[in-house]
């Protein structure tokens, strides 16, 4: 049992947002996924004010240990999420924590306030790794930009409000402190990493959205950096990602402090990563030296 | 047919060579029977990374070729072109050797409507699943099948009875497989068209359909990251917004696209 | 041949800073070294104003598709490099890039003036990722922090000056604005990605300088998204650098607007790659489109 | 000897497996014929990454275990012990598969001291270097060996005429190699150590030999990237500071060390 913020999570593996739709997988493997379903809670995909149709494809690029995307947050908007898909992820064994983004703080705050109504909603994950058009800071990369919106937004909710950082900031730590002191209930991290790719016959940008998102493998060793800096610079409970693909490395992450772990890119490759790696992880852990484990053959 | 949660372990059984083609064997214990047109992403047990750009890191996507249900284990088979560092390194799977694959995944083909004859167009690897529909169809069921030259020709062994074109002339008629196509609704106006190949055939195919009124359904491909709709990277546009193929499709009514010619698909 | 400020190259493929020891190199390999040079123009390790030791080991830590170093710059401090090791670099068949890094405005103005009074240096490149002890601030992370330190630097010397970006910056571009309105010859861009790694079975950081810098193929991605955007918004030539491994991710980096292109982790696997690398460069640059070398089957 | 520029390709000639270990055999066409103590940076052209973690990504160091000069093209041996992504790889290679390397790099043994008795000790895959010194100085050469279990005892077979210690008693004297050292020592004060082990038995020996005044030179393994000085990683903390071991090694003069227990090294 590992106790995040309130929510009582059966194990520390959690899903990263925008990596599993648990609609759309229970079409694909039917009720078996309610039956095994690999994370101790559910966060949604990003969801914004208004319906987005998301990026023109070409919205993937394999990289060497992972990927580029540009998904370009395709949701239904938050009517529409309200209206459809919380219902039926309410069927969830698990807690729900929806995920939020707004471009602005009243957007932001609208979000907080209607889904902090909802009694399926176990609690909010704030995306701020966009820019705010009423400034053009990106929320999560400037701390007293982040400390503003939650001074808007924070008081909207007795819910847990958990901050999800972008990697892509010159001091991860000072936005950390930042949202803790602004009130956040926990942090996760990190979001991907700005990258971009070309067609190799034309040259022109790959992706529909010219840029992307970097994740899996490629990115663990900076998520850890990171990870370890911010938990040694903030008390609120972390939410470690990254890369993750084995239980060690989700314990390398709780080893640099995180509460719970997040798997995202994995989840591609096997759609039970997250249970997987929630069994390694317990594996791991209950040897009184864990690591040994790692190394099946010291000399 | 819903898949089992979770990537499991697959067992080459054989491997075959056709041409520029290579045919893998495998044995799913574990797995249902697939439907025609349905897809696995497939990925190698061990080695799977470290060759151009020290990719593959994802899994493939792979139309399942045929399906031997009565065997037991049920054995299913996939048809690989070598075209990058993901295929190169399934085509060089060995007997006995793991695949490791999820799936069946998507929506497969719908039986013709009332009174229209079923008429199979492939081009290149775009014959897998049409194989496994013509299996399902009968071996009666024309196909059409498209090659660029002598090395890939080899592929219409793969099929029952299939007129060929090829673009070099190596085999059967010399051009494109969409003249036979072309010729052949011109004769029968009943057709109901089952289509895979690259995207500039199956636009060829979905503009010759809609001129004539007839009812076709396109297996399109484009880049997949998951096949079961966790990473929205697969959508393609649609008259009704963008839909992700592994959902979706990745049989799609031609009625639906504006266009087949898919961005990022193809190589 | 190409020009990157004055220098006239053979072709466009350098080494990065610190990855190549040609002095090393030549007790390894001999004589052949000098008559196959990999590299058309031979950047040295930084160079700090005192010897340093480095960092203790271990210092490297394999990942997927890189590595994290935390090598801490060994080295013989100016006088010593200048006295010992710049003669020998005279020798080699093409211009020396001495790169340098100070710890305060006053050291770098050393470091540039002592070299730049040598006829044996080419050109010099600043390394600003480290933090100035004097405001705390990373010289490369912040646009005025640099735009200060060239300020002071820039007049000391009439060689070219190219200014090496951190990639760990919440807005590149602005910093490489900032470092070509203080008059900056070129910049180079990315070096390493700040990361981390932890000992499997104590679970405590593996590397002796607890975090390192993540290179080779894995930040590749990253690499070409910032030497995109930042060829995007300044006039200055480019050096692109991060994770090439092959002609096709050279022409990436000169398709996104860079002038010359680094190799770096590639040369640890290959000694020769400089050399393969430009070859296949040049074989993808000679076909009219270079692409279709790239997709050998086009259907 | 200094080495070709550039990473080559060597075909592999044979793969025998002696318990835990594999030796594997190259044709190194390219190469000049490496010193004993010299080593070599080892990849596979096909399939290198993918592994646990992703990895391998690096080129792995190998001491030559032997080198046939007299066979054209030259051959050259290597024992391999599967501890990781990157031995594991390079175990599974087979015959007419191909290995890329570097090297021969650094500084091999030094011949023993006028008067002195050359006497080798290894552990486990630490034997490699000492076999192809074995060869060098003649069969007679004594040599100590000290394996872990049964399952690595038959390393010895790669050498003359070892003595032997197994930590479980399975073969030879049930203990460490060091015991068997300690005794030699006693008998003969004139012997000079070469060792090659991992760092724990070389700090104990490095600890003895210091004791009674010996020489010793010792063969150590740190992290390396590079193996030829371009990475600065592979140091090792020497009385005269670090030392990159790819260059100034891998074999040091035991005075030169306050210790032998490198960080990072052995597994
Ligand atoms: C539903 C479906 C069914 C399919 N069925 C079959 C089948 O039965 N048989 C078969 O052989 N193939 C089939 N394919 C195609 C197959 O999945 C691709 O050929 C395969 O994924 C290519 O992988 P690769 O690593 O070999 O080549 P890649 O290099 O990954 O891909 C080749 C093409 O992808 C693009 N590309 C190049 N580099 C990258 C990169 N880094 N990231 C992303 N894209 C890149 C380019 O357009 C290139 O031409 C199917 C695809 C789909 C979607
Ligand atoms: C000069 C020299 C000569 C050698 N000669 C031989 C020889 O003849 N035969 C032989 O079998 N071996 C030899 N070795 C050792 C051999 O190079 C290593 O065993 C090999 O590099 C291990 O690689 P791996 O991928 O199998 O395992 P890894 O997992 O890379 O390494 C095993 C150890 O490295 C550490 N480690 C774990 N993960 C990582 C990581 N991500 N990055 C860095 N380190 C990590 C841990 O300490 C682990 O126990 C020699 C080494 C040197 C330096
Ligand atoms: C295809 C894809 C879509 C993503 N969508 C979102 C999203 O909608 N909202 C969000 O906060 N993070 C999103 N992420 C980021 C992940 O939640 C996670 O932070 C990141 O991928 C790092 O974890 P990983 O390396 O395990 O994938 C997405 C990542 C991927 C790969
Ligand atoms: C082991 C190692 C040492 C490095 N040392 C330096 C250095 O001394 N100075 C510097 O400016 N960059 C240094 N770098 C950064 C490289 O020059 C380069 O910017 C970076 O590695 C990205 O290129 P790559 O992915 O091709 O290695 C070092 C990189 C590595 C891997
Ligand atoms: S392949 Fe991931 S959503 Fe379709
Ligand atoms: S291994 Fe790179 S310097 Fe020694």
């Amino acid at each position: 049992m590992v106790e995040l913020c309130g929510l009582e999570l059966a194990h520390p593996i959690i899903n990263g947002s925008g990596t599993f739709d648990a609609i759309a997988a229970r079409r694909a493997f039917g009720e078996q996924l309610l039956e095994r379903f690999p994370f101790a809670a559910f966060v949604s995909k990003t969801v914004t004010l208004t319906p987005r149709e998301g990026n023109p494809p070409p919205r993937l690029w394999e990289l060497a240990g992972g990927l580029i995307n540009s998904i370009g947050l395709p949701n239904k908007g938050l009517a529409g999420f309200l209206a459809e898909d919380l219902p039926q992820l309410a069927e969830l064994p698990v807690p729900v924590i929806v995920n939020v983004m707004g471009f602005s703080r009243q957007e932001v705050a609208e979000l907080v306030q209607a889904c902090s109504a909802r009694p399926e909603v176990a609690a909010l994950e704030l995306n701020v790794s966009c820019p705010n058009v009423e400034t053009g800071l990106v929320m999560g990369a400037d701390p007293d930009e982040l400390a503003r919106l939650l001074a808007r937004v924070r008081p909207l909710t007795d819910k847990p409000l958990i901050v999800k950082l972008t990697p892509n900031a010159s001091d991860v730590v000072a936005v950390a402190r930042a949202a803790q002191d602004a009130g956040a209930s926990a942090l996760s991290l990190i979001n991907t990493l700005r990258g971009m790719a070309l067609d190799p016959r034309s040259g022109e940008p790959w992706l529909g959205g010219v840029t992307g998102g970097v994740s899996g493998p490629a990115v663990r060793a900076v998520a850890l950096a990171q990870v370890h800096a911010v938990c040694g610079a903030v008390q609120l409970p972390v939410i470690g990602m990254g890369g993750v693909q084995r239980g060690r490395d989700a314990l390398d992450l709780i080893r640099a402090g995180a509460r719970a772990v997040a798997v995202g890119t994995e989840s591609f490759r096997d759609p039970a990563a997250g249970d997987r790696v929630a069994a390694e992880l317990e594996l791991l852990s209950a040897s009184a030296d864990g690591a040994q484990l790692v190394s099946p053959q010291p000399f | 047919m819903t898949a089992p949660l979770g990537r499991r372990g697959a067992r080459i059984t054989a491997r075959e060579r056709y041409g520029a083609y290579v045919v893998l064997r495998c044995a799913d214990a574990d797995g249902p029977t697939p439907a025609a047109g349905q897809f696995y992403m497939l990925s190698c047990a061990a080695g799977w990374g470290g060759g151009e750009g020290e990719r593959p890191f994802l899994p493939r996507a792979f139309s399942v070729l045929r399906a031997c249900p009565a065997s037991a284990p049920l054995e299913l088979e996939f048809l690989v072109e070598d075209v990058g560092p993901g295929t190169r390194r399934l085509s060089e799977l060995l007997p006995g050797e793991e695949l490791l694959l999820t799936g069946p995944f998507g929506a497969g083909f719908r039986p013709p409507h009332r009174g229209r004859r079923p008429l199979l167009v492939g081009g290149g690897v775009g014959l897998a699943p049409l194989a496994i529909w013509q299996d399902q169809l009968g071996p009666d069921t024309t196909a059409l099948l498209g090659f660029r030259d002598a090395m890939h020709a080899p592929g219409a062994e793969l099929m029952s009875a299939p007129r060929v074109a090829t673009e070099d002339g190596s085999a059967g008629h010399r051009g494109l497989v969409t003249e036979l196509l072309a010729a052949e609704l011109e004769a029968d106006p009943q057709a109901e068209v089952y289509a895979c190949g690259p995207p500039a055939m199956l636009e060829a195919i979905r503009a010759l359909c809609a001129e004539l009124e007839l009812p076709a359904q396109l297996a399109l491909e484009s880049g997949m990251a998951c096949g079961f709709g966790a990473c929205f990277g697969c959508v393609v546009p649609t008259r009704e917004g963008y839909v992700r193929l592994c959902l979706e499709g990745p049989v799609l009514d031609a009625h639906l696209l504006e266009t087949a010619a898919v961005a990022g698909a193809g190589h």
